[in-house]
């Protein structure tokens, strides 16, 4: 297929506002989604359970951070946290209100999820910076402490273990240990397509500007205008409720059952990992660093046997993640600005190709 | 929209007595002038006369610590940003101060954010009057963007424009507001004639298309005679004088102070 | 009524009734906030000279004390083991510039952060590796008998623990405010761009700094390695470290050292007499609640540089 | 700009390719899989190594000596989870379909894995051993159809240590007024045996004092200053890691009579002891099973997997807690393999004949002499209500070198501990719509 943009004209502002004007992206966007709506037909449930589900929900929960972080520029550290209260939430929601239908529970815990974010969001009106990355630390640790001691949260489960309930929609599983993977797959991408959509769309309008400004500066921006207070909390409310449906399918999709280790800050350094390699300040770049950063390691654990290569599992491990930092490192002397920076230049020399310049 | 607005009206914005000080520093001292509205007001001085903060005090970013603001017949000790910005207030600012990260026409977009009031569910989905709001926004913000001449840079993120042309982005930014009082700190600083021209003539426009009041600190004394009405003159925190361009060239504390520094 | 008296006034009544426990109890949050100014000095020095948020200080510990004590396995004396490992880490300072840093210049902060992400993963495999997985017993004779003071009771170590790091940051501050090379690499820290134009070389100076890291890491590991054997959760302590950066400030020395005394002190009162009413384990979340409080009245931290911003 | 073309090529071909290796050629059709989940890696590698060392040495010596289970060659996968719940089930789903038949069965060896892993196992018809770990619940047999957590659990286990001091103190009426604190991991695991101990303190009259460590546990001077105040006649310990080695130093360091200080059985091992140096010296911890390297199914092990060089067998840990524990959970499965084949045949065997084999296993004395263990551990016999059969334990006692054993085998209050199993895989039953099997 030809990329060009050329004979492509808009005659109205609102084509012009589309997400993707030029006419080759958005055919491609909609068969990257009808594709990824087939592929429960041909992949293994070891590709589903394994690789892609966790893929996608720790696509959501970047683009959480990342709407927090990239676009409103406050750095976190508090995303295992806010996925916690999502877990935890839909878990206690659904077992209180078994007939509700969960998915609304993992939505009615998302809401939770952004009242917290927004109550430990109100320190960054004073704090900046790193040192406000560290302050949400205190969200981390206080908000996995909690669910750890009081009983409540986990329906005094003595070893304070919360498993995802069957439960089900139009009649099929879609959690509990009988759902199947295509099922969860299914469920977890339509949330990711969703919310995705929904975040660009909030990126590209009003409050992605007065985000952005808040971002690249704080002070200009007040003196247009825009309220510092209301807006950074929006954004730790808004991130804090992806963070927490992404947490609520963590559990319920994905893990199955969980206590608080599944979300401790190795989870959150991880999505911040994802934001940073990906882009920060791109919804694109929070899919693409997911993938990076759930699959490089995946495909580093298979690869050598796969040429024939065998080793002690243990140098395996070590390899692997000697491979995996410098792939990192390695990525950001060649692309700092992250893979959808890179994934831009790609589209811009296809433009012009095959004429360099 | 064309019609000649340029008869100076009654007060706009009055400064009285307002004396800021940082830890001992006395950066203003006791300054009292008012703007009219309509006219073009500079306010010059020698480097460190108190000119920037002056600005920063009328739209709120510095508190003084005595004297009032009455804007728009409400007196305030001092103001708050917000509450400038709501009330027609908009400034660029010495040191550029663009979003580095968006491009050009979201810079000029942020400046119509008062206006803009979808909440974010209707944004989130992107539907109906979140729709119809961006574009009647984006309508009003190209009508800018062709008043300053700026088309070909409309995608272009800000960072990567020469200097001469994100000092227009910022002035689309503050226009974009609609303000009714437009403060610009050193608007042609670091530009080459050429440049200086556009911009002058940018701002005679937007005084005389649509009849905003300007109040600019500027230092090309040739600029300050040829487009203001009235100039005020600060040194040390203090203000020196006040009056039509004529009588303050005419004024020898302005000599001595100004001038005179400059020549020597 | 009940619980407002269990909370705020029998921890009081239970302070002032054991007075000699009480003291026991802020003494060891004394050495233990002192440990934990220890590691957290690491991060001081890389953040203060060259403005990288330095995630690799934690395994840089690790390393350390694991090459240490891999050497001192392959019958390698203590003092010679020493000055092997001190020279690994300046090393590991080299490459770390030559490699990544050199290449990094001028990006953002958090871009250089993730770096030493990238630059953790790297380190902790390769010291892996090299020494193995298996807990490894560190002993390079610092003594360790507990004797009692006055009915307080006192050990050997903790003692000997905090009197190396009071030692270390006394010579880091003379170090920083008496000498050419100190003045310089605070110079650095002020303004890339200006020390540079005043004939500064930012290479020296990075190279500089993340050897004195890695000492300090090296002197850190140490003492924790002592304590729990070196392993791979030795890079975790920096968990324990990172309260204490933000609340002395991530550019201060002696902040260090007060953030320690601050959060060790703190998080001991409050486990032993807070703790039981809550069901313990508090920690953790306390010592970064701590430090948020001081936050909230200073964002930059005790001893940090003021923010200033302007237009 | 070029190399950046080719960095975004090179990372979605990696991403393309990161699950096409997933699926490993099939074994041959006579043979057993069993999938192993090890953490040679991560902050808990030190336990991690010796038991997986265990798990394969004792495979390979099926292999060698008998040429596998009547015949039937075993054939066993590692992959490393880092003691990581995520990594656990990314293993899971990766092994459990490997063989002609299917993962034989899985030993997760982490109380996280295994809680993800229980709601699968009757879906995916593989049962689970969780030996001496994991959900205590599970011992019931009726709910928890597909998962065995025999010899003993965390709940019997707190019910002999009291059963324990008991006898030390002499007798169960001694233990009023007594206090007694546990110092527990603050997780799942570390938290399985309050409620026993709690039921234990109403009944028998001692003081309990609850005293939670934090992950990783490197810093225990609060939880310590509270026991030099408390002064605890007992203290039961359910550490983990590098908690464990810091407990033992820090209760050293505040000068605890170390003889009253108990680990459970994941407290007790030679890298708990050996970073703490003399101060470890008298610690004692439970245990199902002996230590050292002194029994037949050892000398066995050293001859046939390494060839008779017994310093290799040593660097591979042969004879310590945790490698021995290996030895025997490996045992387990392939005596359970043995079984089931007697019902099923001599055949390679898939996981739904295998729970049927664990569930009628009965090991007997004469059984472990045959195998070269006589007195390494108790015989038991499993059956379709009780997945746990409640086995007694026994203390062992570090002394600067090695562990010895210091008491008898003691019995479990199984009167106070099934009816709680019992109520508790109620709950789990009602809250996931499980109907329990008649037994």
């Amino acid at each position: 297929m030809i990329y060009r943009e050329a004979g492509q004209f808009k005659t109205s502002y609102g084509a012009d506002q589309m997400i993707f004007p030029i006419l080759q992206d958005r055919i491609f966007v909609i068969l990257a989604v009808v594709a990824a709506y087939l592929v429960p037909l041909i992949a293994n449930e070891y590709w589903l359970q394994a690789v892609l589900i966790p893929f996608l929900i720790l696509s959501l929960a970047a683009i959480g951070l990342n709407l927090l972080t990239g676009y409103a520029g406050q750095l976190s550290l508090g995303t295992g946290g806010f996925m916690a209260v999502g877990g935890y939430m839909t878990y206690k929601i659904t077992t209180a209100f078994p007939d509700l239908n969960v998915l609304i529970a993992v939505l009615l815990a998302g809401l939770i999820a952004a009242l917290v974010g927004l109550v430990f969001g109100i320190p960054s009106l004073r704090i900046k910076g790193f040192y406000l990355a560290v302050a949400t630390l205190a969200a981390q640790f206080f908000i996995l402490w909690l669910f750890n001691k009081v009983g409540w949260f986990v329906n005094y489960s003595p070893s304070g273990t919360i498993t995802a309930p069957p439960r089900t929609l139009l009649g099929i599983m879609v959690t509990g240990p009988e759902a199947t993977a295509p099922v969860r797959y299914l469920i977890v991408l339509t949330f990711l397509a969703f919310f995705a959509l929904a975040a660009k769309n909030l990126v590209r309008g009003r409050i992605g500007r007065s985000w952005m400004a808040i971002r690249d500066m704080d002070i200009a921006a007040e003196i247009i205008g825009i309220r510092p207070y209301q807006t950074k909390l929006l954004a730790f409310a808004i991130s804090s409720f992806y963070c927490g449906v992404a947490g609520g399918l963590y559990v319920f999709c994905y893990l199955g059952s969980a206590e608080t280790e599944a979300f401790d800050i190795a989870l959150s350094f991880s999505v911040l990992f994802m934001i940073i390699i990906g882009g920060l300040g791109s919804i694109l770049g929070s899919i693409l660093g997911a993938a990076f950063i759930t699959m490089v390691p995946i495909f580093l654990t298979n690869a050598p046997p796969l040429i024939g290569l065998s080793m002690p599992i243990d140098l395996q491990k070590h390899i692997e993640v000697m491979l995996f930092g410098s792939l990192i490192v390695f990525f950001l002397i060649v692309e700092p600005r992250g893979i959808a920076r890179l994934w831009q230049i790609a589209k811009e020399k296809f433009r012009l190709w095959p004429f360099p310049y | 929209m064309t019609q000649k607005a340029r008869q100076i009206g009654d007060t706009l914005l009055k400064v009285e007595g307002v004396s800021l000080t940082f830890g001992g520093v006395k950066a203003l001292t006791d300054v009292s002038f008012e703007i009219r509205e309509h006219e073009v007001l500079a306010i010059i001085g020698p480097n460190g006369a108190g000119k920037s903060s002056m600005l920063n005090v009328i739209n709120g970013f510095y508190h003084p610590q005595e004297g009032a603001i009455t804007y728009k017949g409400e007196t305030r000790k001092q103001m708050r940003p917000y509450a400038a910005a709501k009330s027609g207030i908009a400034r660029t600012f010495q040191n550029i101060a663009l979003f580095k990260g968006m491009s050009t026409l979201d810079n000029i977009m942020t400046g119509r954010l008062l206006k803009m009031h979808c909440n974010f569910l209707l944004q989130a989905l992107y539907l109906g009057p979140a729709r119809e709001e961006e574009l009647r926004h984006r309508a009003s913000v190209e009508h800018i963007i062709d008043f300053l001449e700026i088309q070909s840079i409309r995608r272009t993120p800000v960072g990567r424009l020469p200097y001469g042309l994100q000092k227009r982005v910022e002035l689309g930014r503050a226009l974009a507001a609609e303000p009714d009082l437009l403060l610009l700190d050193e608007p042609m600083a670091g530009m080459n004639v050429e440049e200086k021209e556009d911009m002058c003539r940018f701002i005679l426009d937007v005084n005389d298309e649509f009849g905003t009041t300007i109040a600019l600190i500027e230092h090309d004394m040739s600029v300050v005679m040829d487009i203001s009405d009235r100039v005020v003159v600060l040194d040390y925190g203090r203000k020196i004088a006040d009056g039509s361009p004529d009588e303050v060239r005419a004024n020898p504390e302005v000599i001595e102070a100004y001038l005179g520094i400059r020549h020597n | 009524m009940e619980i407002l008296y269990a909370f705020f006034v029998a921890p009081f009544v239970d302070m002032a009734s054991d007075p000699i426990f009480f003291s026991e109890v802020v003494i060891g949050g004394v050495l233990t906030g002192i440990m934990y100014s220890l590691v957290a000095l690491g991060f001081v020095l890389i953040f203060k000279a060259s403005g990288v948020f330095n995630f690799s200080q934690g395994v840089m510990v690790l390393f350390a004390a694991l090459t240490l004590v891999g050497l001192m396995e392959h019958g390698v004396p203590v003092w010679l083991a020493l000055i092997l490992t001190v020279m690994v880490m300046i090393a590991l300072a080299f490459a770390v510039e030559w490699i990544m840093l050199r290449r990094l210049v001028n990006q953002e902060e958090i871009v250089l952060f993730m770096s030493t992400i990238g630059l953790s993963f790297v380190l902790q495999g390769f010291g892996e590796t090299v020494w193995g997985s298996n807990v490894k017993l560190l002993d390079v004779g610092i003594p360790n008998e507990s004797f009692e003071v006055g009915g307080i009771l006192l050990n050997e170590f903790d003692l000997f623990a905090a009197a190396s790091g009071a030692l270390m940051v006394t010579v880091l501050a003379v170090f920083f405010h008496y000498t050419r090379m100190g003045r310089a690499l605070r110079a650095v820290a002020d303004d890339h761009q200006a020390a540079l134009a005043v004939g500064i070389p930012l290479k020296t100076i990075w190279i500089m700094v993340w050897s004195v890291a890695g000492m300090v890491g090296l002197v850190a590991g140490i003492m924790w390695g002592a304590k729990s054997g070196v392993q791979f959760s030795l890079s975790l302590i920096a968990l324990k470290a990172l309260p204490v950066l933000i609340l002395g400030g991530f550019t201060s020395v002696p902040g260090a050292i007060v953030g320690g005394l601050i959060i060790g002190v703190g998080e001991k009162i409050a486990e032993i007499y807070w703790g039981p009413l809550v069901g313990g384990a508090i920690e953790n979340w306390f010592a970064y609640m701590l430090a948020l409080v001081f936050l909230l009245f200073r964002p930059q931290g005790l001893f940090g540089e003021k923010i200033i911003e302007r237009v | 700009m070029n190399i950046k073309t080719l960095m975004l090529a090179a990372v979605g071909g990696m991403v393309g390719l990161s699950g096409v290796a997933a699926t490993s050629p099939a074994l041959a059709d006579g043979e057993h899989f069993i999938p192993m989940l090890v953490y040679r890696t991560g902050p808990y590698a030190p336990s991690g190594i010796p038991i997986a060392n265990g798990f394969r040495d004792y495979y390979t010596l099926i292999n060698a000596r008998d040429g596998g289970v009547n015949g039937i060659k075993i054939a066993f996968e590692e992959c490393e989870t880092e003691y990581n719940t995520k990594l656990g089930v990314e293993c899971y789903e990766k092994l459990k379909n490997n063989g002609a038949h299917g993962a034989a069965l899985f030993n997760p060896f982490s109380t996280g894995i295994t809680y993800q892993l229980i709601p699968k196992a009757p879906v995916d018809k593989i049962p689970i051993l969780s030996m001496g770990y994991g959900r205590t619940a599970a011992a019931d047999g009726r709910v928890f159809e597909w998962v065995f957590n025999f010899p003993t659990t965390y709940w019997s286990q707190a019910s002999a240590f009291i059963n324990y001091v008991a006898q030390q103190e002499g007798g169960l009426d001694k233990l009023k007024g007594l206090k007694i604190a546990h110092v527990y991991h603050n997780s799942a695991y570390g938290k399985e045996a309050n409620p026993t101990l709690e039921v234990l303190a109403e009944k028998y009259g001692y003081d309990l004092t609850l005293l939670a460590v934090d992950h990783p546990g490197q810093e225990q001077k609060a939880t310590w200053l509270q026991i030099r105040r408390l002064k605890p006649d007992w203290i039961f310990m359910s550490g983990w890691g590098v908690m464990n080695q810091v407990a033992v130093k820090e209760a050293a360091g505040i000068r605890y009579p170390m003889d009253h200080f108990v680990g459970n059985w994941w407290s007790g091992s030679d890298a708990d002891v050996i970073p703490a140096g003399k101060g470890a010296i008298g610690y004692k911890s439970a245990t199902f099973h002996y230590a050292g390297a002194g029994f037949k199914v050892h000398d066995d092990i050293i001859k046939y997997v390494y060839g008779g060089d017994e310093a290799k067998a040593k660097e591979n840990n042969i004879g310590e807690v945790l490698y021995n524990r290996a030895v025997i959970n490996a045992m387990f499965s392939v005596e359970a393999i043995r079984t089931a084949q007697g019902k099923f045949g001599n055949k390679a065997l898939g996981g739904e004949q295998v729970r049927w084999g664990l569930e009628n296993l009965d090991l007997t004395e004469a059984r472990l002499k045959e195998l070269g263990m006589e007195g390494f551990t108790r015989p038991f016999k499993v059956s379709c209500a009780d997945h746990e059969t409640g086995g007694p334990i026994i203390i062992q006692q570090w002394d600067g070198k090695q562990w010895s054993m210091v008491s008898d085998w003691i019995p479990t209050m199984r009167d106070v501990v099934r009816p709680m199993i019992e109520a508790a895989a109620a709950a789990y039953a009602k809250e996931n719509n499980i109907t329990p099997r008649d037994c």
